[in-house]
């Protein structure tokens, strides 16, 4: 268990780099957006993760139950409302690249860099 | 065995993200979207965050796929590979070797669930004894949101508030054409999708309220009602169109929700500082401190399901009356 | 109970508006009531708030301008449910047989159906019957014509007859839990293959479908699981919501061939 | 011994749900086309969802729980033939025609998308 005990640490690793990679990698805007949300959640999973006790339970306490153990709320609270903000700012993002569109014709990084050399 | 099965979902994210990730087709990405989405909530879930997990049910099964959909429509769908391999080789390389690196961090990490970990020896247990004495309300996480750290949540309803400004000024510009949008047919024709759309659209509606007032008693609360109740209008103007949905819910309306949730929310605040105490202190609501606590909460939560709800559909409606470019 | 699409009370088709309003305030309030639990004064009264907002809202999205809620609730409904539930039993078996037979002894068939009743609701349960019954599956539906996809030539032949037609008008043994999680994982693991493998963009978009139903299962088994079966609402909500974003691609894609772009032109992206 | 009873309802029908639930997976990867792959899947979405549930249902007896899951199994038996209609909707505008026969994906579909098996 002691190895797995830091699994949840390495697909955090992982995601955060697979969004990464889809931001510089890519030139295609819309993908680097994509990117982002990937990067985005991978940070969601380290924060929940970290709040989390073993044999824990939702920090929600039932009536008349008092030796439960809770998971920590804080990590949850932060990520909750990450998570409405992070879908408001992605679709700010999505504004701005229809405008690109709408002004350049493209939204590949390539044709806009030419279109703005010109 | 809880732990196993987390694991497995864990591996099936990180497959879905690198099928994300290689597929060329913009659609394709955000289905798979989807199913992150899904395998992300499931994991929140098992780690004891049923909150969270509402939300990204909420936000992720509906609205995020229709956001994007509504803005490949007014773009492209596909994407034309025009990096170089060169380019990619080197991205590859530094994503790698930063991972590995992120790796070798993690072994001072305390291992999973470790009780003894330093997060989770400090403020968590505090909001946990306190909460029962303070706001005596069962959900935690929606003490701390609402009461303890309220300040944070009303700063978090401000972005979500000027996000949706920010799009409303870029999309809402007026254009040439139509004036219909890039929406010309809706579902209408479809028998059953309308019946089962009209049978569903209440249900939905009135499960968004119900998860908005028991917020205090279970999972729920204003974000994730805001967005439930957002994904049932959005539902309603999938099928029945835009001139329909709007007629229903203009955008003025809209502006009242968002416009008036914020305000609530300060408004609260400032209840708080002329009643004789600080900005956003629910105890001198009332008489008594615990029930201002509660009434304090019900109030920016319902603020905050406004704001959601408002900046949500402002969105939407702003991607789907756009015109596509030629 | 809440509702299914028949069993709404007292509306006959040609009910008023008003009479409508009143039999979906009551759905709801029932509703309510029920996924609650909670029986405080302010809840109680939020509750009656919320569904008067809803009725509100449903008048304003004229919803309850032709009877969606529409009536036949009776013996003869529930009558209809029970034989449905001995077809898809018994045709679930066919298709299982299929699967896993190792020559796959499939002859998909197309076939059309003039429903009976040209009533939308009934329109909307005959196809979705038919969708429920496993191997077949309808398609599309238009001027009261449905086009069904079967699994075999027998199941379409077995639609033509049209019998379906006609009729419409604290918790002990975890280790069971742990079995139908195992078999949920590994059905989403098989889902991913094919989200993954495609070929097409509706091969996947049947995948994130999969996804979805298996989510609202697998969440409400860990809700028990857990100890916390108070969790269900999260699978609720997708078992409320999950379908809008299919809903979203039927959408993209009608209006983009309407629009007149070229159907595939995936061949550019290559 | 009703206890007993409801234990051994619960295992016959939850288990017989997996192995549907499982059976729909396995048929959604082996048929040849999409239309025959949502035949497949519909196995998962009504016999398989139906069992799982009332296997949970016996489980957990008259509570509050139990009418959620009655609500939840409902609302899935409305939108899971929903979404299939919507699906093949789709798929049928765009094309795909469901006349393929025996036929497996390729010669009689428009080429599929570049995916990610790429």
């Amino acid at each position: 268990m002691n190895v797995l005990g830091l699994y949840n640490y390495w697909v955090f690793a992982v995601l955060l780099m697979i969004g990464f990679y889809a931001v510089i990698a890519n030139t295609n805007l819309i993908k680097k957006l994509i990117g982002l949300s990937i990067f985005q959640a991978a940070v969601f999973l380290l924060y929940i993760t970290m709040g989390k006790i073993s044999g824990g339970t939702a920090p929600i306490l039932p009536k008349g139950v008092s030796d439960a153990v809770y998971s920590n709320p804080l990590p949850q609270v932060l990520i909750l409302t990450a998570i409405v903000v992070g879908i408001s700012t992605t679709a700010l993002g999505l504004g701005v690249l229809v405008r690109i569109k709408e002004e350049y014709g493209s939204i590949d990084e390539r044709d806009i860099q030419e279109i703005d050399r010109q | 065995m809880t732990v196993l099965f987390g694991i497995f979902l864990l591996t099936l994210l990180v497959i879905t993200a690198v099928a994300i990730v290689r597929t060329r087709n913009l659609v394709v990405a955000v289905m798979l979207l989807g199913i992150f989405s899904l395998l992300l909530a499931i994991n929140f879930f098992l780690l004891d965050a049923a909150d969270v997990a509402l939300t990204e049910a909420a936000v992720g099964a509906g609205i995020s796929t229709v956001l994007f959909l509504g803005a490949l429509a007014l773009t492209s769908e596909f994407e034309h590979r025009r990096e170089s391999a060169r380019r990619r080789a080197l991205s590859l390389l530094v994503v790698a070797s930063a991972a590995l690196v992120i790796v070798y961090a993690t072994f001072d990490k305390p291992r999973f669930g470790d009780p003894d970990a330093p997060v989770l020896s400090y403020l968590g247990p505090w909001y946990l004894e306190e909460t029962p004495e303070y706001v005596d309300i069962p959900n935690v996480v929606t003490a701390v949101l609402g009461s303890f750290r309220g300040y944070d949540t009303l700063g978090e309803v401000f972005v979500v508030f000027t996000a949706g400004i920010g799009v409303l000024f870029l999309l809402s510009a007026r254009q040439q054409g139509t004036g219909v949008g890039r929406r010309k047919v809706d579902l209408r024709d479809e028998v059953l999708l309308v019946v089962v759309g009209r049978l569903l659209v209440p249900f939905i509606l009135l499960f968004g309220l119900y998860v908005q007032f028991h917020g205090e008693y279970g999972p729920g609360g204003g974000f994730q009602a805001g967005a439930l109740v957002a994904a049932g209008f959005i539902l309603y103007s999938l099928i029945e169109g835009e001139k329909r949905a709007l007629s229903a819910l203009p955008l003025r309306a809209l502006t009242v929700l968002t416009v008036g949730g914020t305000l609530l929310y300060g408004g609260v605040g400032v209840a708080g500082m002329l009643m004789g105490s600080n900005f956003l202190a629910y105890s001198v609501l009332t008489g008594d401190p615990v029930t201002g606590q509660k009434l304090g909460i019900i109030l920016i939560e319902a603020g905050v399901g406004m704001t959601v709800c408002g900046v949500l559909l402002t969105i939407y409606h702003a991607f789907a009356r756009r015109e596509p470019a030629q | 109970m809440t509702t299914s699409p028949g069993d709404d009370t007292n509306g006959r088709t040609e009910g008023s508006v008003a009479a409508r309003a009143a039999a979906l305030a009551a759905v709801l309030a029932t509703a309510w009531l029920l996924w609650s639990g909670l029986y405080k004064p302010l809840l109680l009264g939020l509750g009656a708030f919320s569904c008067a907002l809803v009725v509100y809202a449903s008048l304003r999205m004229r919803l309850l301008d032709y009877s969606v809620f529409s009536a036949r609730f009776g013996w003869r409904l529930l009558g209809y449910w029970g034989w449905l539930g001995k077809e898809v039993a018994r045709s679930t078996m066919q298709v299982t047989r299929a699967v896993l037979s190792p020559s796959l002894p499939i002859s998909p068939t197309v076939a059309e159906l003039d429903a009976e009743s040209r009533n939308r609701v009934d329109l909307a349960m005959l196809g979705n019957s038919i969708t429920l019954t496993p191997g077949t599956l309808t398609i599309r539906i238009r001027d009261g014509r449905l086009m069904v996809h079967a699994l075999t030539k027998e199941g379409a032949e077995e639609v033509m007859e049209g019998e379906m037609n006609r009729r419409v008008a604290g918790f002990g043994g975890a280790e069971v839990y742990y079995v139908v999680t195992l078999a949920i994982l590994v059905t989403m693991a098989l889902a991913l293959i094919r989200a993954v493998l495609g070929p097409t963009v509706y091969d996947r978009v049947l995948a994130v479908n999969m996804f979805g139903t298996k989510t609202v299962l697998l969440l409400s088994v860990i809700a028990f699981l857990g100890g916390r079966p108070d969790f269900l609402d999260l699978a609720l909500a997708y078992a409320l919501i999950n379908f809008i974003s299919v809903l979203a691609v039927l959408d993209f894609y009608r209006n983009r061939s309407r629009r007149g772009l070229q159907r595939q032109d995936g061949e550019a992206a290559g | 011994m009703i206890a007993l009873l409801q234990d051994i309802a619960s295992w016959i029908l939850l288990t017989a749900g997996g192995a549907f639930v499982l059976i729909g997976g396995i048929g959604a990867l082996r048929m040849p086309n999409l239309y025959t792959r949502m035949h497949a899947a519909s196995v998962t979405d009504t016999m398989g969802a139906f069992l799982v549930i009332a296997g949970i249902m016996v489980q957990a007896g008259l509570s509050l729980a139990t009418i959620k899951l009655i609500a939840i199994l409902l609302f899935l038996l409305i939108t899971s033939p929903t979404s299939s209609y919507a699906l093949a909707s789709a798929a049928l505008l765009s094309g795909i025609r469901p006349d393929a026969g025996q036929a497996a994906d390729r010669p009689a579909q428009p080429p599929p998308d570049k995916g990610s098996a790429a």
